[in-house]
């Protein structure tokens, strides 16, 4: 989707503002947010895709508002219900309705290790060969899917050259929308910085994207 | 009873709101056998004591003294750093790009936060931010000023943009003076922001370290 | 500037809401600022180019919060304070400050109809003969200035072709800085909605837009 | 999502907060001599009781009713819409664009919310709204059918972005069965949602006006 969540280009979101000696958590709230976050991820019953695509759906003038950790609890929340882990009953009063007791068992914490080094690989193994080769000329294609894809409006239309063939990876386009990983070929595009914005750009400058082969046409 | 005092509630709630929704939440999921406190305590424990940049700084260090290793850090940065016991949750697929006296690189995700989690830990308030964001790809000059970092107009600057699950581990130049430092000392001058392309790695100062 | 204002083809931003006898004004204060935005303008100290500019530069949260006459109010109040009609002070307190009497002579109600009725034409005599004729392809520029632009996202890079060629007019992206009207030539520009959004648009759909030359090249 | 509002800047200060600041402004202004009350007054009531949809209607039936003066309209709708008394501020440069069997027209600002004063007054809420700026241009199709309008995928949509100075008059389809009518009943079957194109002007009730 045309969302306020893809912001590469924009103007008037202000100065850059490091913090000195930053926190990994301001709050103890951020903390739990991220904890639960992974934790229930950990049930697989959604994927980083829908995760993703489930807080780009916050409205716009909320997501320009709230601060990370805020909308990562506000994805989550509609996940647990959208997956009927909880009900909006529940929700409401902060307790568990009588229920068939527990679902499904709790990740427990000697398995916190193992979730964190383990990870979620993308990559899957190759069923047909890579569409472009290096140094190969490609335009993005001009998308304007309303569902969830990682192709930015501003490289749209734009033409770059391959730059890295990385093997091949779940599609976030459909993995999002639990309509299958349809995995394919991913690529390190390089464009030109004078492609992407015009002459205003600096001369030798470029911009990397990663691009899944169904977002690119030769050119 | 008590009197009714619904005006008080709006002040009181909006800073610590969040706070509430998340304990009320996490305390229905507990009830509902969903989750583990220990889970969520030992989650938290690993992203605030465990894990963080000191593990980039090491990487880059060692990249740094052994040119065997930085060939292999560049050519499989993912198996490079597992050397190192590095890897996982949002690492799962790394790249290692080399800043030169010719090219610099920034990473930037445009479209969410994504983040190199197993060598620099959770990623800073500024790096999540708008500003950052949308300015990396259109104007990375304007941002590493901000950093007080001015690049000649000679250096190309690289941005690369985190669209997939492939994380990025900029790969800073060595900085002069430090031919005779061992790994540690080395990566004591590795910053999380020298990895991730907003500031170079400083030279140390004289009798420093 | 690449703005949240430029909202052509986002996504997310809701349904359309149309309201059964909608009043002129859903508030007194509405109408109020609308009236001292006509009256302030009258001064003729900006033009209606920085007027909107000055509204594009709202932090884009509040943007997309704020209703349209809010987003009046506070464009009209920096106006204000720039252009030195009223001081900080004055503002935060409510009260003139004791100064040289009174500036300018307000605008008088009986001068109202005549305002209305005249409007401020943008167009201006023609110094040279247009660049582009009717029929002729022509490409938007990839311009991506930080200041006020009339040309939106959606119509970078694209090829249209010259629909109507309407005359020459006010110059918005100099004009809004107040670095002059460079009047040139504008023209409507027809674009296929396929070449705008890809093939998921209705083949036979169009998009028209009002563009200035310095906005095109010939394609 | 909606529910979670937790920086909303409180319940107190927004519905009267803008009203005050409104009030505050306009007598820091009078007090300074820089406006007169019976100047917005007039302003105000310039857009309230004289100037609306009713003058559109009135142009959009005599184009029916005279097809010279259809011509002048889409020939040069600024001194056409003079004829007949209309025109000025936010309408000092017209265009009318035709509807027929084949082309629908649909008139949208997406970069403020330009709108013809002159013929239509002030524009309605929906059409400010970034839900209908935004969506006008991509999906017209999906905007028209929550006008409850389902054109034909034959029909061909021209939407009109004012980008410019430009104000844009949509000239309806007149429909069937008013033959018999004078302009003044005719005027009184356009609508605001036709000239702006979001609505056809419908059919005329048997025996109606």
């Amino acid at each position: 989707m045309n969302g306020v969540h893809d912001m590469g280009g924009m103007h008037g979101m202000g100065a850059v503002l490091p913090e000195r000696d930053e926190p990994v958590f301001h709050h103890r709230w951020e903390g739990r947010v991220f904890a639960l976050v992974r934790a229930m991820g950990a049930f697989g019953r959604w994927n980083i895709d829908a995760s993703r695509h489930q807080r780009e759906l916050i409205a716009a003038a909320d997501q320009l508002r709230m601060s990370y950790y805020e909308k990562w609890l506000a994805g989550l929340t509609e996940l647990l219900l959208r997956h009927s882990f909880i009900s909006a009953e529940e929700l409401a009063s902060g307790r568990a309705t009588p229920a068939p007791a527990k679902q499904s068992p709790a990740l427990p914490a000697q398995k916190v290790p193992g979730l964190v080094t383990r990870g979620s690989p993308a990559s899957r193994s190759a069923s047909s060969p890579p569409r472009f080769r290096r140094g190969q000329r490609v335009r993005a294609r001009n998308l304007n899917p309303t569902g969830h894809t990682r192709l930015p409006r501003y490289a749209r239309g734009k033409i770059g050259a391959i730059d890295r063939v990385h093997g091949v990876f779940v599609f976030p386009d459909t993995n999002a929308h639990f309509r299958g990983e349809h995995p394919q070929h991913l690529y390190s595009v390089r464009f030109e910085a004078r492609e992407l914005w015009g002459d205003g750009a600096g001369p030798d400058d470029a911009v990397y994207i990663d691009l899944w082969e169904d977002y690119l046409d030769p050119a | 009873m008590k009197k009714h005092t619904p005006h008080h509630d709006g002040a009181q709630r909006l800073p610590s709101d969040p706070a509430l929704q998340v304990m009320a939440l996490e305390s229905l999921l507990v009830e509902k056998g969903l989750v583990e406190q220990e889970a969520l305590d030992a989650l938290v424990d690993t992203y605030e004591r465990r894990v963080g940049p000191r593990n980039g700084a090491k990487v880059v260090a060692k990249a740094w003294s052994d040119p065997a290793y930085k060939a292999r850090l560049l050519d499989d940065c993912t198996a490079a750093i597992a050397e190192l016991g590095f890897g996982g949750l949002q690492g799962e697929h790394m790249i290692a790009v080399e800043n030169t006296p010719t090219v610099h690189n920034l990473v930037v995700c445009t479209l969410c936060s994504c983040y190199p989690y197993p060598i620099l830990g959770l990623p800073p308030v500024w790096y999540k931010s708008p500003a950052y964001r949308s300015r990396a790809v259109i104007d990375p000059r304007g941002v590493l000023r901000e950093f007080g970092l001015e690049l000649s107009a000679h250096t190309q600057i690289c941005v690369w943009d985190s669209t997939a699950e492939l994380r990025y581990l900029v790969l800073p130049q060595r900085p002069a003076a430090t031919e005779a430092m061992g790994e540690e000392q080395l990566a004591s001058l590795v910053t999380r922001d020298a990895m991730i392309g907003v500031a170079l790695v400083a030279v140390p100062q004289a009798g420093g370290a």
